[in-house]
């Protein structure tokens, strides 16, 4: 897993105390009204979050390069999921719905 | 023009499909041939000659490998785009086209008429005009399936679905349920029978219904008591509806609708999700109390208020100009 | 099997080292782990879908969640990822005493999850929000100009309770693991040259803390302004 | 053949190694489990036949008047769970992969041996739990689940089927694990990943969709049982939510399933390929290279069994291109097996005339498969019968006939035996006409626009169907055969010799049945696969001047 260069404490309470003060922020921003950004900036320091919590407490920062393309494979296959999910329920009403005006000439 | 093994080709997009399709089965079939016949010839050109003969040293070649990648990637993306051609033509409805609509209930087919008339199972249309179809479902998924027209369209709970045919033959063609939907899917069939315009036009007045679509829908209108808010005169309390139909709406909290079918529909079964602007949402539901073709006969009628309401679209913009 | 220093080795014979097995072992669960990222993704899949079909009820649905009891909820979880990250520390280290102490730190902290998380249900309980037959629901927001449609704001209630129940059934399965790993660590079957279960279920947890810090926001902080 | 060997003829091997029901049931040897999984899968095959067996009688006549409407479609749908999730996704994996995939790459077990026997041991639950909805009345929904008509509108006892469908998913889970950790991590010195048999490639392929794909049609699962159990509403348009969802994620599994199911049985065909012509494979890392293509493409495509059921028209479109792509490493595949036989040395034993079935059925299975995915043509074919031969001869057509090649092909390396070369090229040659008569007419059956899953037709369809189950009967015949002169050679078939087709593998350097832990010592790999030249792929390190050693 990993080459043993082990990560110091000081590092471990750092990436702690990052990740409270991040929840913090994030519920702060929540009360704040950024308009559609409130979603954008609660999911950028969610991930923002993981990719502290993946990369110190789960020593992938040191680790061999399968697991960190095995992380990335997960990741790529979900958001593959979600994608092609939207890309149908979003462009699911572009084309003729019963009483719309024909869209594209027609 | 009837091809062995082909159902009947009763429409010009089931030319193109069958079209489409024996273009692909003759590539597979000359493609299969070939490789089959290719096996066969190393198969007994190579056969072993002694028991422990082994074969020569392994072979590759980068530049084959390209050509018998890229080459069927051509024929089937190619295959795609003629695919893709015909699949939108079949999915974009043609404005002239005469909408009918179809419910589907557990095991029957209900087909409703522009002019009112309901039939079960059975659907009579008019030969050469283009039937745009409004594909819904009561209950479970089922599949609205024509074979000798090519078309089939998803019977999807809660969604419109559409899908359009113009027969060019006469004739009486099979119906099917293609979507598995419980005990009597298989139970769930008709016939499509395709009249001369005359015939068709005997055949509506030989069942005249008791009223239209639109008639019916305003006998409900007034059931429900939808007058008390929806008047014609004021919009004090809700918009007008005369009109309505088919114009883009200014929605309360911003955004912009269309009022389609899908948005009548909604606001129906679900008034609260989009309000319109300037008003409050005192629009109780009718979640359960209208069926799927009552919903159809309602749309149908505020349908028919933007056609008698043209020309007094004026008077309607300012009246209602006043109500915000 | 025992090695020169008499600890009972636990190198199984068809590996070659410990380092070998330390390895597979590690995969191993990173592998599992992609199974777990894709088994709640299909619900994360769900609730993403939902909120954007129907914004307006979701938004008013998660008005009736605590955000306090949230945001201590997260702190709480950190705060034993933080813990078990320190026993994965000791372990290395051969400091047994440490290693049981920060063992039973994320056990403590793990329950107090779970306790927040039941008072939390048994307050929707009480406010008739768990979906079912008595389900109640009224629209608490002010300032909003159509109060939301009970039916799809009981549809944010199961997902909420299904996704932070899933969550919590994750939870207690990891108290488990860490409950024998703790009673083992007390009789000192981990030393320094073997102790794969402690990162391995170090890693687990750290997967149970992901899932909660993207459920927090997507539940809790959505649509609060 | 003098192939340096890498035993030493012992009368004690893994079958003789141990007795009585323990030693079976608490095994931890990676080719006992296989067996384990043998019997039980082969049983369930026979179950799931018998099924297909009433449903082909059921369309002898166009009014359904064997069985009533309700009892066909519980036939239909059971026949389509048990074949799908209790053979067709398990058995390759777990029979042959288990076997030979730590013997391929020279170790002496799989990573997680437990864990292996584990998986049985779940599989068997799950599909205890399957057999027991079917002993309750079994199930009507057909094996896609769809809602909302098995969520809400189907009384049979969908809940006990979709726990044993969701049980035996970990099974295969556990086993995808195991053999990615193995194929990572214990593979003998020198064996370098493109030293690797194509066997080995294809089940790594395999794994990786099982471990992606599996877990979301777990969680697909709990949500229809959440949904029978509470009546929550979770797709019900009425309380926001969205039936055509369930399609989404259903299929976001089930489309890489036929990738599960196909990909083994492509493993094998390369083995048999190879072994029976004594060749090398031709292009052998572009068809390493198409076995992941399969697996990562076979996760972008899963749009197109949904073109006619309201998914907006961009999104097909999207999915029909990609539909395309994912077809041309298949296609690259079938000509790197056809170009193998070239100056070959090709003996047509049993197993070579079910890699020629193979190809001949995969290019008819991987055309039709084309065109479904081409948005024109699947509008008028889908749900249709068309659509049922394609999978049958994807299923039947190429994972079974790798299934029964594989079989012929390892049998003597797995019992020690041999088997009756007559009966079984006679049995080989019922199977592919029987399977070709039943099918094929379902082709002209689909275009013509017979709907799937239907208990009666019309009259005029009534010839091709009675062809179709005849050609049932002689499929069956076929299949019954060789489960006769396999258990006859288990007691008279004449002792097999450790390499009796001369083939080169690490798997034929070692002693028919091999020994418990498969090597004396671990071998070292100094030559390239399939390596026909030098005869052999491993060396024992003591008996070897260091020199040689690479």
């Amino acid at each position: 897993m990993s080459t043993k260069q082990p990560i110091g404490l000081p590092t471990y309470f750092a990436v702690f105390a990052a990740l409270l003060v991040l929840t913090g922020l994030t519920v702060w921003v929540a009360f704040q009204d950024f308009g559609v950004y409130n979603n954008v900036i609660a999911l950028g320091i969610a991930v923002i979050k993981s990719t502290l919590v993946v990369l110190f407490f789960m020593h992938v920062i040191h680790s061999t390069p399968l697991t960190k393309l095995i992380l990335v494979t997960a990741v790529f296959f979900f958001l593959i999921l979600v994608a092609f999910v939207y890309a149908d329920v979003w462009t699911r009403d572009m084309l003729n719905l019963p009483g719309r005006p024909p869209l594209i000439g027609g | 023009m009837k091809l062995p093994f082909f159902p009947e080709q009763a429409s010009a997009m089931a030319q193109q499909v069958d079209a489409i399709s024996l273009f692909a089965v003759s590539i597979s079939f000359v493609a299969g041939v070939g490789i089959v016949a290719v096996l066969t010839w190393l198969g007994l050109r190579y056969r072993r000659s002694h028991r422990d003969e082994v074969g020569s040293a392994g072979h590759s070649s980068n530049l084959l490998e390209i050509i018998w990648s890229v080459i069927p990637g051509i024929i089937f993306i190619g295959l795609f785009f003629w695919g893709a051609k015909i699949y939108f033509e079949n999915y974009r409805i043609p404005p002239d086209a005469v909408r009918y609509y179809v419910v589907g209930k557990q095991w029957m087919w209900k087909y409703q008429h522009p002019s009112g008339n309901r039939e079960i199972n059975d659907f009579h249309v008019p030969v050469d005009t283009p039937i745009e179809l409004v594909v819904t479902s009561e209950d479970v998924i089922h599949s609205f399936f024509v074979p000798a027209l090519r078309v089939k369209r998803d019977a999807v709970p809660g969604r419109y679905s559409t899908t359009w045919f113009e027969a060019n033959r006469t004739g009486t063609f099979d119906i099917f349920c293609a979507e598995y939907c419980g005990a009597e899917h298989s139970l769930m069939i008709g016939k499509l029978h395709v009249m001369e315009q005359h015939d068709y036009e005997e055949w509506l007045e030989g069942n005249e219904p008791a009223q239209s679509l639109a008639m019916s829908g305003a006998a409900l209108f007034e059931q429900n008591s939808c007058g008390t808010c929806h008047r014609s005169d004021s919009s004090a309390r809700a918009p007008i509806l005369d009109g309505i139909y088919g114009r883009e709406i200014a929605l309360l909290g911003g955004g912009v609708i269309v009022a389609d079918d899908a948005y009548i529909r909604e606001s129906i079964m679900n008034p609260q999700a989009k309000v319109v602007a300037g008003y409050q949402p005192i629009m109780p539901t009718f979640q359960g109390q209208l069926r799927e073709e009552e919903i159809l006969e309602l749309i149908s009628y505020i349908q028919s208020l933007g056609k008698k309401a043209e020309s007094r679209t004026e008077a309607a913009a300012a009246v209602s100009d006043e109500g915000e | 099997m025992s090695d020169s220093t008499g600890a009972t080795t636990r190198l199984a014979h068809w590996y070659r080292s410990y380092e070998e097995q330390t390895e597979s072992v590690t995969l191993g669960i990173w592998l599992f782990l992609v199974t777990e990222v894709m088994f709640f993704g299909g619900l994360f899949m769900a609730y993403t879908l939902y909120r954007s079909l129907n914004p307006e009820a979701f938004a008013a649905a998660s008005h009736h969640l605590s955000i306090f009891l949230g945001t201590v909820n997260t702190a709480v979880l950190i705060g034993s990822s933080f813990t078990v990250v320190m026993a994965v520390w000791s372990a290395e280290r051969g400091k047994q005493k440490s290693l049981v102490f920060w063992l039973g730190a994320t056990i403590v902290l793990g329950l107090a999850f779970l306790g927040i998380k039941a008072n939390e249900y048994a307050h929707k309980w009480h406010e008739g929000l768990v979906p079912g037959p008595d389900f109640v629901f009224h629209d608490t927001r002010e300032g909003v100009h159509a109060a939301a449609d009970p039916n799809r704001a009981r549809m944010f209630f199961h997902l909420y309770f299904g996704m932070t129940g899933l969550h919590a059934l994750h939870m207690i399965i990891g108290i488990g693991v860490f409950l024998t790993l703790m009673v083992n660590a007390i009789r000192g079957k981990y030393t320094r040259q073997w102790h794969d279960p402690i990162p391995v279920a170090g890693l687990y947890w750290h997967f149970v803390d992901l899932v909660w810090i993207f459920l927090f926001p997507l539940l809790y902080l959505i649509g609060r302004h | 053949m003098s192939s340096a060997a890498l035993h030493t003829q012992s009368d004690t091997n893994y079958l003789n190694d141990g007795f009585g029901i323990r030693s079976w049931l608490l095994t931890t040897d990676h080719k006992r489990i296989a067996i384990l999984y043998l019997i039980t899968n082969t049983l369930f095959f026979f179950m799931g036949s018998v099924m297909a067996a009433l449903i082909r009688i059921e369309l002898l006549t166009p009014e359904g008047d064997l069985v009533q409407p309700d009892m066909y479609n519980r036939l239909f749908t059971m026949h389509g769970v048990i074949m799908v999730f209790l053979f067709l996704i398990p058995t390759i994996p777990a029979v042959f992969g288990n076997f030979l995939i730590p013997i391929m790459i020279g170790a002496k077990d799989l990573a997680f041996p437990r864990l292996n026997l584990g998986s049985w041991y779940v599989f068997n639950v799950g599909a205890a739990l399957i057999f027991y909805s079917i002993f309750k009345g079994g199930l009507d929904t057909g094996w896609t689940f769809y809602v909302p008509f098995s969520s809400t509108y189907s009384a049979t006892n969908v809940m006990t089927a979709a726990v044993g469908i969701f049980i035996a998913g970990f099974a295969s889970i556990m086993t995808g694990l195991n053999f990615l950790v193995t194929i990572h991590r214990m593979r003998a010195p020198g064996m370098t990943w493109f030293r690797m048999p194509l066997f080995v490639w294809a089940h790594y392929a395999t794994s990786i969709i099982i471990l992606l794909g599996t877990p979301v049609v777990a969680v697909t699962i709990l949500m229809v049982g959440a949904e029978r159990v509470l009546h929550l509403g979770i797709f019900d348009p009425a309380y926001g939510g969205d039936p055509i969802l369930f399609q989404h994620l259903f299929w976001f599994y089930s489309h890489p399933a036929v990738y599960i199911m196909v990909l083994p049985a492509m493993g094998i065909q390369s083995e048999l390929v190879a072994g029976m012509c004594r060749n090398r494979v031709f292009g052998y890392r572009a068809v390493c290279y198409a076995s992941v293509a399969i697996a990562v493409l076979g996760f972008l495509v899963w749009g197109h069994h949904m073109y006619t059921t309201g998914q907006s028209p961009y999104a097909g479109t999207i999915f029909s291109f990609l539909t395309m792509l994912v077809a041309v490493p298949s296609a690259v595949k079938t000509f790197n097996w056809t170009a193998t036989l070239y100056r070959g040395s090709i003996s047509w034993e049993t197993p070579m005339i079910y890699a020629a079935a193979f190809i001949g059925l995969f290019i008819i299975g991987g055309t039709t498969g084309v065109m479904l995915g081409t948005l024109g043509i699947d509008v008028h074919v889908h749900d249709t019968y068309f659509v049922v031969a394609h999978f049958h001869y994807v299923m039947v057509g190429v994972t079974m006939m790798g299934f029964m090649g594989g079989l012929h092909y390892w049998w003597p390396k797995i019992t020690g035996r041999m088997y009756d070369a007559f009966w079984s090229k006679i049995s080989a040659l019922l199977i592919f006409v029987g399977f070709n008569l039943t099918f094929f007419p379902q082709f002209l059956l689909g275009y013509m626009g017979m709907p799937r899953r239907y208990h009666a037709y019309p009259e005029q369809w009534q010839t091709l169907n009675v062809l179709s189950t005849a050609g049932a009967s002689v499929l069956g015949i076929g299949f019954v055969l060789p489960a006769i002169y396999f258990l006859w050679s288990l007691k008279k078939g004449k002792k097999a010799e450790a390499n009796p087709w001369g083939a080169v593998g690490l798997e034929w350097e070692i002693s028919s049945p091999p020994i418990s832990h498969n090597f004396e010592e671990t071998p070292v790999v100094i030559n390239e696969a399939y390596d026909y030249q030098a005869g052999h792929v491993g060396v024992i390190p003591s008996t070897e001047k260091e020199a040689d050693l690479v």
